[in-house]
């Protein structure tokens, strides 16, 4: 086997509770965003697009639905012979099965895996962010420092800094001090959960942490503070674009609406970096001679007979006559009827919604309703959050 | 389907498309938003489980090879079988091409070394959405020699020139075709394809190869009727035939009409074509868009009206687009008036400028013009 | 999903106990035959060459050693995105893990998988089997007799019975009885593993099986006894080729052995039925001017300077100086020194072997002496079983 | 290596090895029992980490586009870069052919349109292993304008004709460059490989074009040695120089020596090539091998001595095969004698003949002869 100078191990883990209804049935990566992709194609496809071709996808639960999704990676340019993407699940072993612990035991259980690349470099990521990043780039300035683990800041608001694992740096982008959710943060560079380690280092961290009995198995709350601890040189890479958590039904519905603005910072028609996502084979969307789109996301499979405003839908939605959607996301294969209005409401896939409906609130103010998957909505219902 | 080879007759010239043909074959021009004509057979025989597939084609087939690749997107990328696309074995002038069949002899051994029991010969022009099962079943039950496709339309309203119609008695057995609307005009159209056994074919390839006839509708099948048995299938889905470029355009505007944007593009299978990745299409505030098919990756700020924009079309601010057909990444300036015209893929229309067809004979702008 | 008409389901799980220091690291079905394929090749290969292009391998055991194995298909021309070869090891489930406690429980426990595919047909088969079957022929014979279940049958010895699941049938080949390892056989035909099932059948013997607390979850032992006694249309398809159990160290020799005929009845160079298998990308065989080889086969890699007589040589292997190799098989990247003998012999992946040993005991009777994988024997050591 | 663009240069005419090369390109000129020579850049190429490789063909590409499909083998069947096969962007009589600049010029904008900073081209008759990191490496820390690969070979006895040879100075800079072994004689062979920035090639293609100039070696390195900074990386392991039929023979009889066999197969990377899915080589009981390179798929029951044997070859009983090269799938018969032959592929000798060949000037066998 060829060694391979980096992998990439992708957190795919979470249950993604605050998605609710969303994640009854999904993982969280495998949420739809952005009227085509699911929430884990934009970091595969930053894997395929900065030349990383091969990437561990370590998830706790259902594996045959990732398994599935992923198949042998096609989509991302990952069907690869040597590497590639492979789904990791914990398995039964001969001593019974064990729960992945943290995000560093997920890592240390694969240690199997990693091995057979041999690799000098290990990308850690999470599968339920938001942005384009050349992790490349992120490499050759590891490289460059002489590093022996590289973290992704980005600035945040200084009103949200306790909602992430904030960095202090020196003059010289050294990383001197992390705290998780700091009440009094002393920056606002936030890590973006990306890490570049070699590949030596981090297995010895990780072996130790292991036998710990009092870790967490959690890089920003064990391995990364232990390294500090050790003075190992640890870097920041600053980051600058567009870059989101989406782990809340708001923060969904917000990074959804950022892609309607005319000249979005999150561009989907860059073809320098293509974001790439399982093609459901659908032909042209079709807008009636009554229809009407503006100020919207529309994918292909759509047939709109109303008017369809600022918002996003996926494949295969159907919008009846006189019908009126505004600040929505309609996910895949969703059928609307006749005379429905649709406000501030995010629609799970396959559901179906009656005629003469009224669904949300109107209004910039007004909260999101959210409608679960396959749902039924009869005719002449309201609903709202 | 183990048990069937499928064949792409792109072996005969046809160049009725005019400028959308100079410089692809006609398999490879772009229809539907998103497609080329051969996506449509393609997709037919991918979804029938055919995994072996022989492209016999002609000239101008560089577009195609860069469309087809090694024919994943149709599950073709195999090593047993897969996809094969088999060019005429010597390199010639056209003039010394003879027909069809010269290829198809050129490649005999290709039929030889096969295991196959059946072929499936199908043709680039015939637009339909069919599941071949049906008819192979049809075919070994009913014991024929050659299995036609047909489909039903009406002579009255849609155009049959260069369509052979066919004679179909009560037990479904072909007893006449011609091409000549004069001599037989039942609406009763061979969809030019064709179910055969295998060692049935190379038999009849050699002999009219002996006898020096060379058109495969003509030679082998036309001239067999009362010798061999030949049924009829009738295929009841949408069919749309392209035969001349007005014939392109109406087929084209006749994908607005949503029973036929459903009866062609989801039964009883999906199509296939090559993936581009685009983003889903982009509505800004100004677009002002009805009764039009829309691919993805297409900007729209401003009108567009009975219309077909393929993928990655801009059309600008104040822009107007009218009963046109508007192929891979063109762009339309502000301003701009396009209106019963076929653009090509990557034509650049400068704002302010104004194109005005004719609703009857629509006009093509070549492929890359700027204007 | 496209609907497929049958799917493969194959059993991998077996530990291969009997096969001693071969199966240390490696699960049984992944063990080396025929001087280039592993035994899970054939089936794999079958697979392929009879039109089916989905098989889900059931693992109990080191899921990541056949997944690295398999990769994503390509040898086999498995590598699809609609189906393919899927390695389908006992995840841990939200109610922790679960063993699979039979041939019958590994099928019910991935219901999941199966029915993504929505098969009309099962096929049921073994990793550790040896031969050549076109599948679809049994599966056409399957439907034209309208068959509920449709199980492939072989003549063995009489004086073998014993060993096998053996089948009654009458004279259309609709099968009466089986019994399990009989004492007293009313025939010889034996059950060869290979099960034909409409999915819809096997899919509510699989529920109810579950559900019985007495049954221990197998094929043989439960449910086709308990098909039979329900009276559903049992039919047996003959099998008149080479096939072969490799169970033992003893068969597994005498399968290898089986090959060097001048006209074996297992015949690996017929180019209508290739047997497929990962390549090592080697180069040609080098037969140094002092070396020979006679009734032997010999895979790429090899630098032969000695001489081999009668054997099987994978790929990698060195034969020095004035050695001499009789009746044995070298598997892949052994090093063998100069002035070694070495008689009716299984020599394991990656083993070192010093000068002027002596290994194994000459004569078509002796037993057979078996060395591990990646062992070393010391120069001037005599070995023997 | 995601900065790297490969380049493998197929677009100067090389016709050298005759009969060989009647119907194929020297770049699918069969080598080593299993192999074509164009396997060991492309291996090169893949083991050195390079996902974008772009191949310039000139004609007779037929065999070799079937020999690289999608790229599969060298992990090249990629959506994002991945295989490219460019042959002249016109079709044309050889005559108006005015070099291999021509054809780079014709494509300029596939280096355009590319993002990745450096690009390596080679060409396919120098037969090496070896990763282009270092050189790469060496190319970027000496901020050379262009780095040219090189071999030190003995110019006593190795054949330099048709190869440039080098006069480097203690700087690792190129002073001086000649095809004439009378100008210079220093063995430091140029193996038609060297690195370069993007951008300064593009730059450099276009003013040679501008110039009339057309001949990449000369025009655009050898004219510049003065101007540019171009320099020479030594590269260590073995070079096997194809530029004649006997070249090609005594090259490929090299590979029996053990030491040669284990260097250029294995150091530093795997030689890539076509999957067959051949069982391995069989012997039966009258064989009597020895001295020989012996491909998959063969079945010997005869002598063989001092020969190569590719894939799928059978040697019959009392056959006799020394000092030769078969090529795959060739047979021969009971008690036939094949002597300083290269017998090309599929090639069939039947029972009793004798063909002797000259040791010094080995003759060639078409292709599916009988004999």
């Amino acid at each position: 086997m060829q060694r391979k100078e980096i992998i990439a191990m992708l957190l795919a883990g979470g249950e993604g509770r605050r998605l609710g209804a969303l994640t009854q049935k999904l993982a969280k990566p495998a949420v739809p965003f952005g009227g085509k992709y699911r929430i884990i194609d934009f970091t595969l496809s930053n894997c395929s697009n900065s030349g990383i071709d091969t990437v561990g996808v370590l998830t706790q639960y259902q594996p045959l639905i990732l398994n599935s999704y992923l198949g042998i990676g096609s989509p991302w340019d990952l069907d690869r012979s040597n590497g590639g993407v492979t789904v990791l699940p914990p398995y039964v072993q001969s001593d019974g099965g064990h729960w992945y612990k943290g995000t560093a035991n997920a890592i240390f259980q694969n240690i199997f895996y990693i091995e057979r690349y041999n690799p000098q470099y290990i990308l850690v990521i999470s599968g339920d962010h938001i942005y384009k990043m050349d992790y490349d780039k992120m490499l050759q300035e590891h490289k460059k420092r002489g590093a022996e683990a590289t973290i992704a800041l980005i600035e945040v608001p200084w009103e949200e800094t306790g909602r992430f694992g904030i960095m202090n740096v020196d003059a010289h982008d050294n990383i001197l001090d992390f705290e998780e959710k700091p009440k009094n943060a002393k920056t606002n560079l936030a890590s973006m959960g990306i890490y570049i380690f070699n590949w030596d280092v981090l297995k010895s961290y990780l072996t130790r942490d292991d036998e710990n009995p009092y870790s967490s198995h959690d890089f920003g709350k064990d391995i990364i503070p232990r390294m500090l601890q050790e003075e190992r040189s640890l870097f920041a890479y600053r980051f600058k674009d567009y870059w989101k958590d989406v782990g809340t039904i708001e923060s969904l519905w917000e990074a959804n609406m950022d892609l309607l603005e005319a000249f979005p910072t999150l561009n989907l028609h860059d073809t320098e970096w293509r974001i790439y996502s399982v093609n459901p084979n659908h032909p042209p969307q079709y807008i009636a001679p009554q229809g009407s789109a503006k100020q919207s996301l529309i994918n292909e499979g759509c047939m709109v007979f109303g008017s369809v405003d600022h918002s996003v839908l996926f494949y295969g939605v159907q919008v009846g006559d006189k019908s009126t959607i505004r600040d929505s996301i309609i996910m895949p294969n969703v059928k609307i009827g006749q005379n429905v209005k649709i406000y501030k409401t995010i629609i799970g896939e396959g559901t179906v919604i009656g005629d003469n409906c009224t669904i949300g609130v109107e209004g910039a103010d007004a909260p999101i309703t959210l409608i679960g998957e396959d749902s039924f909505i009869p005719s002449n219902t309201k609903v709202k959050n | 389907m183990k048990n069937v080879i499928g064949v792409i007759n792109l072996g005969k010239p046809h160049s009725m498309l005019d400028e959308l043909t100079r410089n692809r074959s006609i398999a490879s021009v772009p229809f539907g938003g998103r497609y080329r004509l051969i996506d449509f057979t393609l997709s037919n025989m991918a979804n029938t489980g055919i995994s072996k597939v022989a492209v016999f084609t002609l000239n101008k087939s560089r577009s195609l090879m860069d469309h087809l690749g090694s024919g994943k997107e149709w599950q073709l990328d195999r090593k047993i079988g897969g996809l094969f696309m088999l060019p005429p074995a010597i390199t010639f002038p056209t003039a010394d091409y003879k027909g069809d069949l010269q290829n198809f002899y050129g490649h005999i051994d290709y039929f030889n070394r096969s295991k196959e029991e059946y072929v499936i010969v199908c043709r680039s022009h015939m637009v339909c959405n069919v599941n071949y099962s049906d008819a192979l079943q049809f075919h070994i039950d009913s014991e024929a020699d050659i299995t036609m496709l047909y489909n039903r339309l009406d002579p009255d309203t849609v155009d049959l020139s260069n369509c052979y119609q066919l004679e179909v008695d009560e037990h479904h057995r072909v007893r006449q075709m011609s091409s000549d609307a004069d001599e037989i005009n039942t609406g009763n159209v061979y969809m030019e394809s064709f179910i055969i056994n295998r060692t049935l074919l190379v038999e009849m390839i050699e002999h009219c190869i002996a006898h020096e006839q060379y058109d495969l509708t003509e030679s082998l099948i036309m001239q067999n009727i009362d010798t061999f048995q030949v049924n009829a299938y009738q295929h009841e889905g949408h069919l749309s035939i392209i035969n001349s470029t007005t014939s392109y355009y109406n087929q084209s505007m006749r994908l607005l009409n949503p029973d036929v944007w459903r009866g062609l593009f989801f039964q009883p299978g999906l199509v296939y074509t090559k993936i581009k990745d685009e983003p889903p299409s982009k509505y800004i505030e100004t677009a002002d868009v009805n009764n039009s098919l829309i691919a993805n990756g297409c900007i729209v700020q401003g009108r567009v009206e009975n219309s077909i924009l393929f993928r990655g079309v801009k059309v600008a601010k104040g822009a107007t687009i009218r009963n046109s057909i508007l192929m891979q990444e063109c762009e339309i300036g502000e301003g701009a008036v396009v209106e019963n015209m076929i653009l090509d893929k990557e034509v650049c229309i400068k704002r302010g400028q104004t194109l005005l067809g004719n609703a009857s004979e629509p006009v093509v702008i070549t492929k890359r013009s700027t204007i």
